[in-house]
């Protein structure tokens, strides 16, 4: 079988969890590839071990790709993991907030700088927020929010730390960014360089395939797929993950097919809030094995 | 300071019920700050798993104290005896101390990939600022009345740095060892961050990751215990080492 | 023989030595004699290059030496034990630095330890004994140390009269049956006396020799000589002149 | 090493042409590493940028000192006069170190809210250590003659403090400074990762995000080159402060 | 008038001090003479509470004292001079920490420089001067500490014979002038029978007194004194007998 690293965005969790199924159910082995999952020790190094060859794919964002295009990096979206965005703008209830316009004259966090700050200035000037003030919260999304050192946060996803604030007794909502005005775009995906796609076009497609049909697997029965990805992922918190697993399974990619026109939207927006300097084509940075 | 010595005091009692009842009375949520009283109870009842990425953990400090030793004792040695090299390298000490992790992270892995190395590596950087310069400033302090008898009895540089300077920076060396031990936990810790699969600090940016605060304390908790166990045994050590001075007074 | 030419060593501001001369017969015992703080231990230093002079040269046996380091053993006036190694430790150092037989070397200071009365100390550290010990421990060093010309700073001050007289003897040995060519500073004018084939009385800084006293008395002498009592009378009398014309 | 003698001389110069061989020569991708040449220029062209940032952080930086030596000076002389404060405190101290920032950085800022005074702490929590083991250290060393000296004097404790023990520890204090003060831009960087709306940790951060490595690099080029110039600062006070050992030889 | 009674002290398996008595009449000058090593500096140590007795007493003026550390000025045998301050502050630490009026105090000292000839060197570090200067340094720290009970451990040892002479006026000038009461070690036989109202000549370890020297001449004394001569023999002679007949 032919070896692959697969480098995650993050720590395992429910997001990763048809990885983990195709991986457990052999899926991965009957396409001949046998892969290794890895854990980055920060979000964009999936994406640059990627992109330098040293693992051969990495889940990534479609944002963070975009920008990596933009940088000259020479990356490939090749598949799907998450359709949609899961970040959102996450806020306590009870305080008044009902529709974006309530949060002008907040104080609002942001989790990443140079990436959120930019989401929440686009939403906040497409959705009519004035005279915010923005702070950097980092990490500490729940305890800034829970200590009232903020009222809104963005960035936080909404399958996960909903779950956990609720978990907590605190009683959330969220304004999801596709429902305000930011292009749709794919959360999570899987890229690689186009070098390696050249050497393992094979391997690679395999790996997608079967990802592809451990997501319609996850889908049939997904309490089964729980309890393997469990097993899978001892550290797991059995009790909020099941949640957050619930909130996710609907966003789990129900096709490997990238849609250009998509990804070109959301390069437009990305230019004009200046999350990079220069046109990017979408298209180019798209591969789709099942045309 | 003897591991006798080390049993908690009133002090540390009083820390505690501070904190216990600040997390009570004033409400402090869990995942904000737990009280030591859940740390416990989550340290006790996670044992097996704790234990098992502490021993991972432990394993790279040990591996890492001792590789920055054995690179810190020449590099010392060599600054003290060839003041060129001292000009040379203590701009990149001090420089490459002022280099998040982070930003090397990718490199650590392109060369050393996912195994142990770049962990051990990554504690080894940490402790071995402290030891260096400790040790270089205590061959420093070498009296020069001293240097100058072993030059007078034909001793070379080699005969010199065993009989002379050697024990007499032994004090410095141990007091540098002692800070280096007591941040090689967050160095390995670090390491950790870089592709681990295993130990305690996996476990807490897991445990983070997932909002298990308590979790992530009782973590902490295990890396103290960790840190001050190494403490108090180069303590011991180091008492053993300079025992003249004691005898002296 | 060693031969001191014109040496010449300021500190700042002061004029330590200024066109030193000296010589010493290879095999003989020299005493120096001189006021406190007049400039005896530099001259030594300089010597041995413990310090560097600003002028001046050394010669041993006719070839200019940048310093006599390497043929002198030179007890300092301070200790200098080693604070973390017992007194046999330390009287080891040198034998220790130049790879000699450890075991004839320990049998040898054995034999020292012995004859300074500091038998049963050999496992002491240098924190735990008296003063004078410490001084004889140092001794003890300096004497394991061969070299043939051999500089001994004070090296008795800190002794009672008996043990000191004691020590007279180990020292006039070294030069008589050993060979060595011995230099000390004293300020025991009677002590200088019973050993010296050259007694030099120094003037304040910058220094220079008043007077040399040669003794050609057989040693061992005895302080009640005529001859010595009349020398210390001389001596005593030249140091007072020299102190009390130029009150520092 | 007085700033003068700082003047990058040949390690250096060999350290850095052996990276910009690496970066071309290796094909090391520039956002896994960049070539130094490439850093210098990017922190040239965005020398306004990083400065202005550089300010902020330094600000944190020289406030985090001052702090953690107000605390670390009281805190090493109550351990060295009261052995039972140390015992309490010392394991707290040794602890404490193995307590990783992201753990904690959030309660500071519940704590201590978005504005300076968290990173500031974070800077003083990482100096604060080095310091007071080596005050204390040298406290310890000062030998027991000295202390009967001032014993029969009739000296209090402040007097002794103030006379002997302060002067004797002095380059102790100085050796642990040096340390902290290196160690000290990693801590204000950490605590410009939460919360803060500027400063080079804060700018580390975007550009990390926007995958401009080279930005991240200039950054930490800047935050070099300040360790150094605060290492250097405190060796030549330090220097200054111990003249008479450096006279006596 | 300070009395020592029964006072014991072990090192380890060294019986130092096994019931050792002394009685220091108040006012009056005693000297201490013994073989190097036997205990007298330890004497001193225990006086003052350097070290603690396993048993005995010390009383002053009738009353028991745990040790004479408030009354007495000690003089150590090391000079301990603090090497990052210059001679005169120095000399001016025990007033400094006595709180004593600076200007008073530096007067006081300066006249004590220029009496021990080291005027000039006021600026110095110890680093900077000679064994004896540090000696005469530690010598003014001591005097210019004001207590009744003055202690020297071989203060003189590393001067010349001049100046030695010079400071032996000081220190019967401290006795008579201002009636402190004084208790020196000394090596220097002759020097000790110069300045003793009662010498004490004391055996090997356990520490005892061998004989007590009552001297009944007036001071200052001169070293050709008939008197002083055949003390001097008698006090060699028994000195000799004690290590002769415990040949350690
Ligand atoms: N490192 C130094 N810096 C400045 N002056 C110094 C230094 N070393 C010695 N001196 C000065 O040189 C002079 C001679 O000192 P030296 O130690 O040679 O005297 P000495 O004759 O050995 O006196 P003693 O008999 O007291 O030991 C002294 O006045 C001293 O102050
Ligand atoms: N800390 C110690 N530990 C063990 N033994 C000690 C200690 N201090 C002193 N001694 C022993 O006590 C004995 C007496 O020492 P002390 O210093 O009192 O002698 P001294 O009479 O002053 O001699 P000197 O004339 O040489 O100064 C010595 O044999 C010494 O080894
Ligand atoms: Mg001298
Ligand atoms: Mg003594």
């Amino acid at each position: 079988a032919e070896k692959l690293t697969l480098m995650l965005d993050w720590f395992p969790n429910v997001d990763h969890l048809p990885i983990y199924v195709a991986r457990d159910r052999g899926l991965f082995e009957m396409a001949g590839i046998d892969v290794r999952i890895v854990s980055p020790s920060e979000t964009a190094d999936a994406l640059k071990l990627a992109v330098s060859g040293q693992v051969d794919l990495a889940v990534s964002y479609q944002p963070q790709t975009v920008i990596a295009a933009a940088e000259g990096m020479d990356v490939i979206a090749v598949g799907r993991l998450i359709e949609h965005p899961l970040t959102t703008l996450l806020f306590l209830k009870g305080k008044g907030i009902e529709a974006p316009p309530d949060l002008s004259g907040k104080r609002i966090g942001y989790t990443v700088p140079g990436l959120m700050d930019v989401m929440l200035h686009a939403f906040a000037s497409l959705n009519g927020v004035r005279d915010y003030t923005s702070v950097n919260v980092g990490f500490a999304v729940l305890q800034s929010l829970a200590a009232g050192r903020v009222d809104a946060v963005m960035g936080p996803f909404k399958t996960y730390e909903t779950v956990e604030m609720a978990h907590r007794g605190y009683d959330v909502g969220y304004f999801e960014l596709e429902k305000y005005g930011i292009p749709d775009y794919d959360e999570l995906i899987f890229v690689c360089s186009r070098n390696t796609l050249n050497l393992k076009e094979k391997a690679v497609k395999g790996f997608i395939r079967a990802v592809d049909v451990a997501i319609g697997q996850v889908r049939s029965n997904p309490e089964r797929a729980f309890q393997e990805y469990l097993k899978a992922v001892p550290e797991a918190n059995p009790e909020t993950e099941a949640d957050a697993f619930r909130l996710t399974l609907p966003y789990f990619a129900a096709n490997q097919n990238h849609d250009p026109l998509r990804w070109q939207a959301f390069a437009d927006f990305a230019l004009q809030y200046k999350l990079i300097g220069k046109p990017v084509n979408g298209a180019s940075l798209l591969r789709n094995f099942d045309e | 300071m003897t591991p006798g010595r080390l049993v908690p005091p009133a002090l540390i009692v009083v820390f505690l019920a501070v904190w216990e009842a600040a997390c009570r009375y004033l409400a402090v949520p869990d995942f904000i700050l737990p009280a030591p009283s859940r740390i416990g109870i989550v340290a006790v009842e996670n044992a097996p798993l704790l234990l098992s990425h502490a021993g991972t953990t432990l394993l790279e400090i040990l591996l890492g104290i001792a590789l920055s030793v054995a690179v810190a004792v020449p590099v010392a040695t060599a600054m003290f005896s060839h003041p060129a090299v001292e000009r040379s390298l203590t701009p990149l000490l001090v420089a490459s101390q002022a280099v998040p992790v982070f930003a090397v992270a990718p490199l650590l892995v392109v060369w050393f990939g996912y195994g142990i190395v770049s962990k051990v590596l990554m504690a080894a950087v940490i402790i071995f600022f402290p030891i260096t310069v400790s040790l270089l400033e205590g061959f420093k302090g070498c009296d020069r009345e001293y240097r100058i008898l072993f030059r007078l009895m034909g001793a070379g540089f080699r005969q010199t740095l065993r009989l002379l300077w050697w024990p007499w920076a032994l004090p410095n060396f141990f007091t540098g060892l002692k800070v280096g031990v007591s941040v090689a936990t967050i160095g390995a810790v670090i390491g950790e961050w870089v592709g681990a699969q295993h130990g305690l600090g996996y476990l807490m940016i897991q445990a983070n990751a997932r909002l298990r605060v308590d979790l992530v304390f009782a973590a902490i908790l295990y890396l103290s215990v960790m840190g001050l166990g190494l403490w108090a045994a180069v303590d011991a050590i180091g008492r053993r080492a300079v025992a003249w001075k004691v005898k002296k007074a | 023989m060693l031969k001191i030419s014109r040496l010449v060593k300021r500190f700042d501001e002061l004029d330590v030595l200024d066109g030193f001369d000296l010589e010493i017969p290879r095999g003989s015992f020299a005493v120096l004699i001189g006021p406190s703080g007049c400039g005896k231990t530099t001259l030594f230093d300089l010597l041995t290059g413990v310090v560097s002079p600003d002028a001046g040269t050394v010669s041993w046996m006719g070839d200019v030496i940048p310093d006599a380091g390497r043929v002198a053993a030179y007890m300092q006036q301070k200790d200098l034990l080693l604070p973390w190694r017992s007194l046999m430790d330390n009287a080891l150092l040198p034998t220790t630095i130049a790879g000699a037989d450890p075991a004839a070397s320990r049998e040898k200071a054995a034999a020292l330890f012995q004859r300074m009365g500091l038998h049963g100390f050999e496992a002491y550290l240098p924190g735990e004994i008296s003063g004078g010990m410490r001084q004889r421990c140092a001794l003890v060093r300096t004497l394991m140390f061969e070299r043939e010309l051999v500089l001994l700073d004070e090296p008795l001050s800190a002794l009672d009269a008996i043990t000191r007289r004691s020590l007279h003897g180990l020292l006039l040995m070294l030069q008589q049956a050993f060979h060595r060519t011995l230099l000390m500073i004293t300020h025991d004018i009677e002590e200088g006396l019973l050993l010296a084939d050259d007694l030099y009385v120094l003037s304040q800084m910058p220094m220079n020799v008043l007077c040399r006293c040669r003794l050609k008395a057989p040693k061992p002498r005895r302080p009640d000589d005529p001859e010595l009592i009349r020398a210390k009378t001389a001596v005593m009398a030249r140091l007072d002149r020299e102190l009390n014309n130029d009150p520092r």
